[in-house]
């Protein structure tokens, strides 16, 4: 039985006291524990960020890559040993901002990858400048005049690339949190986990109380398979923001669909020379 | 009879002049010619003007030449546009009569292509037709012709093939009255060596340095490449994907050679411009990558389908900061193999990026390549052996005295491999410390030494040569013919081509031209990057540059021309 | 009055015989001199690919810039002058592929500019790769294997980020194609128009025929206004291709956002030393 | 007397250890002194350890020295991470009572930083107290220090800045029993020039040079530049936005100065590496654009928050192909003001794009600078007017002797104005034409002989001696210091500094070092990448080079150490 003391890392923190950010990593560890999943199975790719230094928190794989370029990475993980079990550890400019088209066709390539981002609204680690998922009018140092911008909304954007998971957490709600990452797990293909995340440091908008104030799980009798009714859910404009599984419905994964990797992966070949022979020989141009 | 001679076939994009010189190309290597064809394509799918050239020689041939013996215009355009590179008494065969044509200096023949195609059975065949055409003035047997087109079309349907052969037999009737001055008789030989582009070379190179995983963005020149590489892999276990851009490409590579497979990206100048920070990752993290950047001519979009060697410096010191890094240019189809296949076990072996520099001319020229591409009978494995009884003692970046560090795999065995691209510690965890900075700075640096090892000296011919001209990548072929001619001429002249030119061989280039008494570099840019490279690792100033950026390839003549002048 | 034949160049026209992009050039002359715009106004900013040459076969001001980026030059360009009718020309892959990233955060930023997205779900101008709008499993010589990507859906994935106009159109329909981009040029913010277009070189799949067998106008009681009726549309299931005015919603773009720009144009301002001047005496740092 | 003291604070980031430094700047700038601060802080928001060293001297001070005469520790670790650095008699103040503090090489005094400054009312103003603290020691007069506070903190309510007095008062009292040796009697005088660190600088610089739009993606050490054009954006016309990512920010920029706004990005290596492609588009339109690279360690995202000077090489040959464009590497932060306005003037009037490359250490660093930054009187326009008459004979790339050609503006007259990354006719048409690419090709390149004239000479000290040390960037400071010690020391060295980097002032550099004995290079990276364009464009090679690549800035005495042991 793996626990989460087997995820526990050493290594110093570098987040700020209270920060949004350990209540997602405890709950990745209780999530990873609770699949039974060892650390040396795991792989955890991250950008550049506060989110993205998550990894060095945990006990496990991991490639702390390029500010936004932690899916294609992952991609291109999960490509050569589809056996892995591939997380993303992202935060909001990162995914969203400088990632933002990876993150739309690896969406389309439904890459089996389960995607954390880690959604404080705002740059932690710059130091406070607006993100993609900053509310219109909302003031920082670098936008003295507020957000000229409708905040992304990545449920939404989520939903109608096509992804098959598609799910909002709060890193205030661990539990339930944890659930879902196994959920977003144990789904085969892209699972998106936007995780609502207070940064004490700078959204002095967002805060944990502004959050509590406005959660609450997706009804009982939502239909996670009805794509129309998790848009709903998801372009609400009201002030509740639902947590929960918006949507689920499976579909073959890129890694499922590609021929050759359905016996063995891409690393457990060996190279077998009469293979190229036979090109080589093979008349013509 | 020494044969050399050049036909060019132009016409329209989308009139299937590349099938015209295909065909004809293969006829001549399979008569056991030497043989060169050269594309010359804008950036349109339809209209326009293309042409091939074709050289055709009973030695042989490295290069293009600038006077032309033949002529075939599909469309009226091309006659107006080649009609000076015609060399005296040559002959042009045009879809129409001209009035300007009755020129002294050259004979026009008419063929109506399109015409003779339609009899065949379509107007689309009208470059079958001229294939025969060419073919047959030049004296090729037309059961030759027909088998060439059996083997190549062999997955047509019957009748299109018939249809083939049908245009085929009409060309060569069409001009039966008509003589060309310089053909020959062809005494059938076995062929010479292998017919290939520099694209298909290099993506045979990748196979043989395992390449498992290919994500490109589609990037002229450089799709080509990834085009052969995708034919291949319906037989051998690789992977390619389409990135949605040259970042995703370059860190999907990035990401699948960390996780163990061997990788590459294909791509042209602006594509590598957008991959220069994944470079810098791959450094930082010491993952093995390969990067072909076929060059064309810039800035910016530039010449899209035209040739050019003007990335040179920029590759050599792309991405922030400082790190090893091994740069290649072949200068061959052959070179282009084998040096696609070192680089992917270079890259392995040493965990540095590796940037293979091609260009358009070399891509997608048809050369006859003699020497032999063999498939390794092994290729090396250089990732470390996971120790089960001690996993957690791993450490990914330990320190060592050559700077390699025991490369294990993600989710392969018990130990866990971190990486990162802040600077780290042996473990892989972000540190601050401006000693493990250091430490880690020198250990990536201390790769240098054994890699310089690795670099293979210039070739020269004539050594001892008064004058030297020396160049890199593509132009090799010109620069060789180029002496050759000077020589004949009298001029004691050698040639120097370097292949390896990162990190610069100092001491052999400083050697090789410290005896020389002048030296020119031969390049296709403005700036003479090889010479700038050469004054700053040498310490030695060129003569005189032989340059070249309009985005055609560079020919022998040319170069000739330019160094009488300067030396005048 | 504006007539077509200012529009008219002399450039001599790159494209295939009986590319739908002909089409789209004869909408967008006959548009613009509808609105009795004159060329000098107007700037089109194109990215790289067939449909990115469309404003060398036009009369007009443009910017022809790299594959991808025609969206932030377009901005740039906007907020520089921003009583310029910007709009721009590009391709599927150009757009949605290369460009995914602009395409979101234009959106977000309601940039008041006009797309004429050109999409041939195909690579044109590189000779026919697949493109993120191909069709799963569309076979190409570069996916031999066919396409394995669900293909992106730009109208669904606009209205989610909040566009506020979103159309689509049909190059075989020059009429109402013509119409479309009046009223995107009209819409204050961003609109984007997917213009389905058939590539006779590479795309054997969407043909001409194809579409016409399947293109219909939207119903006339479609509510323009109603986001989720949109996305309906957007992302319907059976075999019909609704064309026309998804959805349409005006707020103030970007450059309506930006105080200083309300009165006079950037470009119009004059340099004006005693600012500076104030500047370097005001006190400490 | 001869003042030169140095005094490092040192806490947690978050612990507001730039404010005290701040804070202590400030009021020795108020006294007429002499002073700079550098700030030395980790990738991190809170936690870990950060420091900010100031040196207070009676005569100019230009760059860091590594002996502390006080230290300051606002957490327990400070003091161990620093005492080595402390000169003999040096004075520690600590939060606690260290066992291992109780050598007799320097003093330690316990000082509850927190304790007092809850009695001012809040453990947060623990910084205020041991600004107190330390000044008290200096000997600075306490009501300057309220002064300073009162105008620093004028945006506060009344409450928190009576509390930010009271924390100040009580860090005087708290020392009141103790002494340091190196206290002087602080004569007040007026304060010389201005306090700016080289970010400001350059912001100021951009307004001077009218720009008026700017569009960027956070990157430190680059955001500083930005945050200060925020701040004075309010009253100014400037618009400012915050891109998806880098690509588009400088595509934005592209876009603005196309329809005739100056503009500008800055941003550090990784994001000057996505830029690059849009670099060759500036370059190929001809549309003038200005890219602030404030360098930090790398590769990939190395270390953040530190200083390198390991991008001058990639800057000059960044993007594909070759182009004209000037790269300026100021040393001082009056350097980043005039060499900023200088930028917009010169791409403007040559219709090139310019590189400023800056670095952590020069932007984030307090300077005093003595010069005067003036606001220009004018701002010259190189834009061509409409010609009403004949609006469709514009043509925006028509070939001139200079490489100029007019520039005009869409949509501001009936001219049209028609631009193209594809190598383009002289109206801005695609064209794949030999000789057209040839003519724009030396059209770009023809700018290069006037853009040489504009390229300023490196500035010398001493140049008739024996040895020069050379730098580039922000080394000035250090590398003066460096020369005046040896010099001192009785060493026949000079110096000399170079900013304006590209295109190469060949000529002057040559000059000056042809009749030096010998020469080393100065530099804050591993390959000696100014001895390599040494090199390269003169031929010398430079005896040895001081380097550091640790992301700390140099220092005057590392310099003289290691060039001493050079020579040895
Ligand atoms: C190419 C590049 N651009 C910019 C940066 C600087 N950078 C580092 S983290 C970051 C933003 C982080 O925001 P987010 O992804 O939301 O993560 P958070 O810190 O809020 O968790 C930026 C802009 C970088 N490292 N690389
Ligand atoms: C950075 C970069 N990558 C790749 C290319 C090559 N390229 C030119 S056009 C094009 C695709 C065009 O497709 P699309 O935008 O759909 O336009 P179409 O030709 O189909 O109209 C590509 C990949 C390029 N010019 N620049
Ligand atoms: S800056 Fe914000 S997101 Fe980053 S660690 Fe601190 S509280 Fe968390
Ligand atoms: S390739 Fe296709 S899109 Fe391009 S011009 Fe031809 S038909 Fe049109
Ligand atoms: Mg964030
Ligand atoms: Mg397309």
């Amino acid at each position: 039985m793996v626990s989460t003391k087997d995820y526990h890392s050493d290594y110093p923190n570098h987040w700020c006291p209270g920060c949004g950010n350990f209540g997602i990593l405890d709950a990745m560890k209780s999530a990873l524990a609770g699949l039974d999943l060892p650390p040396e199975k795991v792989l955890i790719v991250s950008g550049i960020g506060q989110a993205a230094k998550t990894p060095h928190f945990l006990q496990c794989n991991y490639f702390h890559s390029l500010h936004g370029r932690a899916l294609p990475i992952a991609t291109g993980a999960k490509i050569a040993n589809h056996l892995m079990t591939v997380l993303v550890s992202t935060g909001d400019g990162d995914c969203y901002g400088e990632g933002g088209n990876h993150f739309m066709h690896a969406i389309r390539r439904n890459i089996d990858v389960t995607v954390l981002a880690h959604n404080n609204r705002v740059y932690g680690l710059t130091k406070g400048q607006a993100s993609p998922t900053s509310m219109d009018g909302m003031q920082t140092k670098m936008q003295p005049g507020g957000v000229i911008a409708n905040p992304f909304n990545p449920l939404a954007a989520a939903l109608s690339l096509g992804a098959g998971f598609v799910a909002r957490g709060f890193s205030g709600e661990g539990g339930q949190l944890s659930s879902l990452i196994q959920a977003g797990i144990r789904h085969r293909g892209f699972a998106l986990i936007d995780i609502l995340q207070p940064c004490v440091s700078f959204n002095r908008v967002n805060t944990h109380k502004w959050y509590k104030d406005r959660i609450a799980p997706i009804e009982e009798n939502h239909d996670e398979t009805d794509l129309i009714a998790a848009l709903r859910l998801a372009l609400g404009t009201d002030d509740r923001i639902p947590t929960g599984i918006y949507h689920r419905r499976e579909s073959p994964s890129y890694t499922d669909r590609i021929g050759k990797l359905n016996d063995k992966a891409l690393t457990d070949h060996r190279y077998r020379p009469e293979l190229l022979k036979a090109l080589l020989t093979d008349g013509y141009l | 009879m020494t044969i050399d001679i050049s036909v060019l076939i132009g016409g329209e994009a989308g009139q299937g002049i590349q099938t015209v010189g295909l065909l004809m190309t293969r006829t001549c290597h399979r008569a056991g010619l030497y043989v060169m064809a050269v594309n010359d394509f804008e950036s349109r799918i339809r209209g326009g003007h293309s042409f091939i050239q074709l050289r055709i020689s009973d030695r042989p041939v490295q290069g293009p030449t600038r006077k032309l013996h033949m002529v075939a215009a599909l469309d009226e355009r091309t006659y107006g546009l080649h009609q000076s590179e015609l060399t005296e008494g040559g002959l042009v065969l045009i879809p129409k009569d001209h009035a300007d044509t009755m020129t002294q200096h050259h004979r026009c023949k008419t063929v109506d292509f399109e015409g003779v195609a339609k009899k065949a059975g379509s107007s689309i065949l009208a470059n079958t037709v001229a294939a025969g055409v060419c073919l047959s003035l030049l004296g090729a047997p037309s059961d030759l012709f027909e088998n060439v087109l059996k083997s190549t079309f062999n997955q047509l349907e019957e009748e299109r093939l018939a249809q083939n052969i049908q245009a085929a037999r009409y060309g060569y009737t069409a001009v039966e009255d008509e003589t060309f001055r310089w053909s020959w008789r062809w005494a059938m030989a076995s062929p010479k060596g292998r017919l290939i582009d520099g694209a298909q070379a290099a993506a045979f190179g990748a196979l043989a340095g395992d390449c498992r995983f290919s994500a490109f963005y589609p990037m002229s020149p450089a799709t080509g490449i990834i085009q052969h590489l995708v034919d291949m892999a319906q037989t051998v276990p690789l992977v390619i994907e389409q990135a949605e851009d040259e970042i995703a490409a370059v860190n999907m590579i990035i990401g699948a050679s960390f996780a163990g497979v061997r990788s590459m990206t294909a791509t042209s100048g602006g594509g590598f411009s957008l991959m220069t920070e994944g470079l810098g990752l791959a450094a930082i993290t010491e993952t093995p990558i390969v990067i072909v950047n076929a060059q064309r001519p810039g800035p910016a979009t530039g010449l899209p389908t035209r040739t050019a060697q003007a990335d040179l410096q920029f590759v050599i010191h792309a991405s922030q900061d400082e790190f090893p890094r091994f740069v290649f240019a072949p200068g061959t189809p052959f070179e282009a193999f084998s040096v696609t296949a070192r680089a992917f076990e270079l890259s392995e072996r040493f965990q540095v990026p590796v940037i293979i520099l091609m260009d358009q001319y070399l891509s997608d020229s048809l050369f006859v390549a003699e020497e032999s591409f063999e498939a390794p009978e092994t290729v090396a494995t250089y990732t470390a052996a996971d120790d089960p009884e001690a996993p957690s003692g791993y450490r990914r970046y330990a320190l060592t005295d050559s700077g390699i560090s025991p490369r294990a795999l993600p989710c392969k065995g018990s130990t866990l491999v971190k990486v990162c691209s802040d600077e780290h510690d042996e473990e892989g965890h972000i540190t601050e410390d401006a000693d493990i900075r250091d430490a880690m700075v020198t250990k990536r640096f201390a790769k240098l030494s054994a890699m310089r090892k690795e670099i293979r000296p210039p070739e020269v011919i004539h050594a001892d040569s008064e004058i030297l001209l020396i160049c890199w990548g593509s132009m090799r072929g010109a620069m060789t013919e180029a002496v050759r001619r000077l020589r004949a001429e009298g001029l004691s002249c050698g040639g120097v081509h370097i292949v390896d030119m990162w990190p610069f061989p100092d001491a052999a280039v400083g050697e090789i031209l410290g005896k020389a008494g002048k030296f020119f570099v031969v390049e296709q840019n403005r700036s003479a990057q090889l010479g700038q490279l050469i004054r700053q690792q040498t310490g030695y100033q060129y003569t005189d540059a032989v340059l070249k950026y309009n985005g055609r390839p560079m020919c022998a003549g040319e170069i000739t021309d330019t160094i009488k002048t300067k030396l005048r």
